[in-house]
């Protein structure tokens, strides 16, 4: 490697930077991103152009870039945009699951000898994070894929128990530099690297998941900085750090929203004690509607806002959503979107699935813009959310999302609700906002009720 | 001679570069955002690169060629997903505002 | 090996973090920052130190002295001038808004 | 120099990052300036911990630091909150020297001879600009202070003749490293610089001499961040920078504020052909009042836009404008500050001094914020400002300042301006809103008008 050649990785970290600046306003977005792109065909090129090769490594080279290609842009033609979550959860894990790879092949390159520097520490943390991200990324994929329960799994004993494998892989690190030359402590440490990583994610709830992408996501950053240590490489530090960055700041962002701590996110169980609901739920009273009662409601109504959440996308029901959007539109009604920041399974989930149907992002108001509103607000429109608009946060000291800023959908005339059923949502809390005299429940799919809407309101006019 | 040391200074110059850049990332775009990241993280592609020409063995061409098939697919279908996703939020409709 | 190129690196970095930084700096703190960037660019100081250290003539002694005293005009005088006005921003009283 | 100083001097210029980040809000700017001084203490300090004494040199250093630090203290402590565009001139001129000399004693230890690499490179490239940006400086605080005169001095060809000193300079430069050993070459590419920095300046005119100031304060980092390269210094380079870029930004600021380019403001002579005022200027008429009439005006008035501009700061008038302040609030009125960004001579001279006054920085609005007001507002009251309320900026387009932003105090319901003259501002254009029907005058020195005022407020109540 020549100045020449660090002179270009630096450029194509800029362009990484570039990329992600482009990425703070939806016009310029696509252009950053495809920026960011270049930065990395550069990063290759100057890779193979420096190099030296054997006929073999040629083939290896040759066949792995297009192997992953096509497998790459396969998944990427078919995910569907829902699948973000889990998408993004896979992929987390490939790049841990490939640092840890180059680590381990470091250190089969040395003979096993390591010893206290820089790179030797930087393969050690590779093997560590990389494949924690790796396998904690697929227990969350499991998990979001419902491959294998969204509850919280509790192990007794667990933060305990994983304090100490944790102390132990750290330990067998400090015996890997000690005792140099030996494999098998190698092979041993991944092992229990890849054990912690299933242990940290099991316990957490499905609601949290999202939490711990963005943290695996950082993970995966900071350990292909660990690989630009290794092999000295400012393209890999730059970038990784920038990926590292930005997967803390998300994770904050979403703690923050939700009123939770990381600790408490990490520390897992959430969600598992607070699916006994209230016992005196089934008691209280709800008003159900048909599609015709609120299409008429709609009907007499000027300013409305409509509350998207996870049922939204769990129902595909953007598009027909966007029918309605034309339909109240055309009769000059006030319609809204309010945008909870964590409404959804993702950070901006709702922003993409509206965006998939063309719904102007103008329309897209959040917390702070929206909250304001409610009050001159005819009709809000709940669609398949439910913890995001539920008003314990506000007054339950006890509930498990107190804290946590709501969608202040009871100042608003009146309510409309559409889901499949009183059944709580993310967090397992029932919602007094659906007992309240002004709500109408809606029952049915999303996209089945907002299709049926749209006919009433058809009919109507 | 401090080259070391210089890479990890720059290292902790990024890291508070992104933090400046990353915040001021509006939420709409906090998914294309992850999934931007994730197709950045494919960078790990060069250390693939790096292992499979400098190979000694069998087992360590195996080793390279399977974590370049991964970052591949994190290139690849990372950078692809991700513009899928932003098509959608490029042009909105002009529209008459109040 | 590569220790000047890295500096060259973090040259630019700083550069990027510098201007992201500064972007967001309110307009009514305008001129205590061009203040502020003064007193820092005092930070010559260290190399006026390191020139006198390594003196090898009077000449280079003397230049030292000046560039020394200079430098500490800067340093002293920036903070000092930079803290009077930053003082006047402290706290405003408390009023009731609409 | 050891690894750990490296550590240390890259600790101080986080501080200094963090002390700048901190002056992003007035609550807590004054603790980021305490912690960039905490930063240079740091690498002071640790610059005294690693090099090698002699006697004599514990001398100079003690001393030099000594006669600066109280010297420093003594300037601090005696300086004008006006006189901050004059300060900030000498501050960078006394930078740009030091580092100058810095550069020329490492020329001399390592006896002339320099070749083609950084540092020598580094050296060179700090006597250009060290000295560019004293000599350049200098001019600017002689301009600024009257003590040569602020109109532009037009020097026939002048940009031709610069380009060419620029260009020799460059080409004495090469020499240096040719024929290298040579002093002579030295002393005459200094004397080529400071002339350099000189003809600069002297073309500019007073109204661009903050744009100048604040390129010359880049001009200071950038210079820094060079005789880091010289030592290898991390600290000096990443301070280097920062000032570089701010200087840079707050240059982009105010010529856009302006509506010019960088270009056009380096290039010179703006306000030198501008004088020739409008010759119809003394046909048309304007109304003046006394300062009672204006008391009664503001008695019966409820929304009032005060628009504070380089007069204030001149007659020093702020703590008489406070005390209006708290008459007119006694009153139960509306009053707001309307803060343009190129006010005075300085970006955020006007917070400066209405800082100094203890007028609270939430009263004060910027352009974007306040435009919008002025239709609802009762009373505009100019005090001494004139180019940023000049409506010829938005109608007139041969006028000089065309597209530059204003205030729009026209559309309040009455418009007071307090000033001496009918003489124009530093544009040197005469100014249409003095004019209008609506406008009153009040001739006078802003501090003795607004004394004035408040006494004839206070005998109506
Ligand atoms: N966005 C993020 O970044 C993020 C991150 C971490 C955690 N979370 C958590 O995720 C939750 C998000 O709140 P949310 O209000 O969007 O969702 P939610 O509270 O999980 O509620 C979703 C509701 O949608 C309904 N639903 C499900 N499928 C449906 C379908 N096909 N048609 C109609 N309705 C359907 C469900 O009720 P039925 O079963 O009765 O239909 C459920 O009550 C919060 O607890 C938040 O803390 C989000
Ligand atoms: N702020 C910056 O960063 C900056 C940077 C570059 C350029 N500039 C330029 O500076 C100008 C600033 O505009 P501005 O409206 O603040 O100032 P201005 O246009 O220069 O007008 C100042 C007015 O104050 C009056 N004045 C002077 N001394 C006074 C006193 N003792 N009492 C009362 N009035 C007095 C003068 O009129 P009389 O002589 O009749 O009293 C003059 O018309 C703009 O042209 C801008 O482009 C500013």
């Amino acid at each position: 490697m020549d100045s020449i050649h660090i002179i270009l990785y630096f450029i194509s970290s800029i362009l990484f930077i570039l990329g992600i600046k482009m990425l703070s306003s939806p016009l310029i977005a696509r252009r950053g991103n495809i920026i960011s792109f270049l930065g990395m065909i550069i990063a290759i090129i100057t890779t193979l152009s420096y190099v030296e090769y054997e006929i073999s490594s040629i083939i290896y080279i040759f066949s792995g870039i297009t192997t992953g290609g096509i497998l790459g842009l396969i998944f990427a033609k078919k995910v569907q945009m829902t699948s973000m979550p889990q998408m993004v959860a896979i992929f987390n894990g490939l790049g841990g699951l490939a640092s840890s790879l180059i680590a381990f092949s470091e250190i089969i390159k040395v003979n096993n000898t390591i010893s206290f520097n820089l790179i030797s520490v930087s393969i050690l943390m590779s093997i560590l994070i990389g494949s924690v991200t790796f396998s904690g990324s697929i227990t969350g994929f499991l998990k979001l894929q419902s491959l294998i329960t969204g509850k919280p799994i509790l192990i007794p004993l667990r933060n305990y128990f994983n304090l100490l494998i944790l102390l132990s892989a750290i330990g067998l690190m400090i015996v890997s530099v000690l005792y140099s030359g030996n494999t098998l402590i190698f092979y041993t440490l991944l092992g229990v690297c890849l054990l912690l990583g299933i242990l940290i994610v099991l316990p957490i709830g499905g609601a949290d998941m999202p939490v711990v992408i963005a943290l695996l996501n950082s993970y995966s950053g900071i350990v292909a900085a660990f690989t630009g240590f290794i092999f000295s490489n400012v393209a890999l530090i730059i970038s990784g750090s920038l990926i590292g960055a930005s997967g803390l700041i998300l994770t904050r962002i979403m703690t923050k929203a939700m009123n939770r701590s990381l600790v408490n996110v990490v520390l897992g169980g959430f969600g598992a004690t607070a699916t006994n609901i209230d016992s005196e739920a089934s008691d209280k009273n709800y008003k159900s509607g048909s599609s015709d009662d609120i299409a008429s409601l709609l009907e007499y109504s000027e300013n409305i806002i409509i509350i998207p959440g996870y049922g939204l996308a769990v129902a595909q029901a953007q598009h027909s959503l966007k029918e309605l959007l034309d339909v109240l539109e055309n009769q000059q009604k006030n319609v809204l979107f309010a945008i909870h920041p964590v409404a959804g399974r993702m950070p901006g989930h709702m922003n993409v699935l509206l965006a998939e149907a063309n719904i102007d992002y103008e329309l897209l108001l959040d917390l702070d813009q929206v909250n304001e509103k409610f009050s001159q607000t005819d009709v809000s429109i709940v669609i398949g959310a439910n913890d995001v608009v539920n008003p314990a946060a506000k007054l339950d000291k006890n509930s498990p999302i107190y804290g946590m800023p709501i969608l202040e959908i009871e100042k608003s005339k009146s309510i409309v609700v559409l889901k499949r059923s009183m059944n709580p949502g993310f967090a397992g809390l029932d919602n007094n906002i659906f007992y309240n005299e002004k709500t109408l429940m809606l029952f049915g799919d999303a996209k089945d009720s907002i299709d049926s809407l749209n006919k009433s309101f058809k009919e109507l006019n | 001679m401090n080259d070391e040391l210089y890479l990890i200074l720059i290292f902790i110059m990024a890291m508070l570069l992104g933090y400046e850049l990353i915040k001021k990332i509006p939420p709409t775009l906090h998914t294309p955002l992850m999934s931007g990241t994730n197709a950045i993280s494919g960078i790990v592609i060069i250390g693939s690169i790096l292992v499979i020409t400098s190979a000694s063995s069998l087992t360590v061409n195996i080793l390279g060629f399977i974590s370049l098939v991964l970052s591949s697919i994190n290139v690849f279908g990372g950078f692809t997903v991700t513009d899928r996703m932003l098509e959608m939020f490029k042009k909105p409709k002009k529209r008459d505002k109040d």
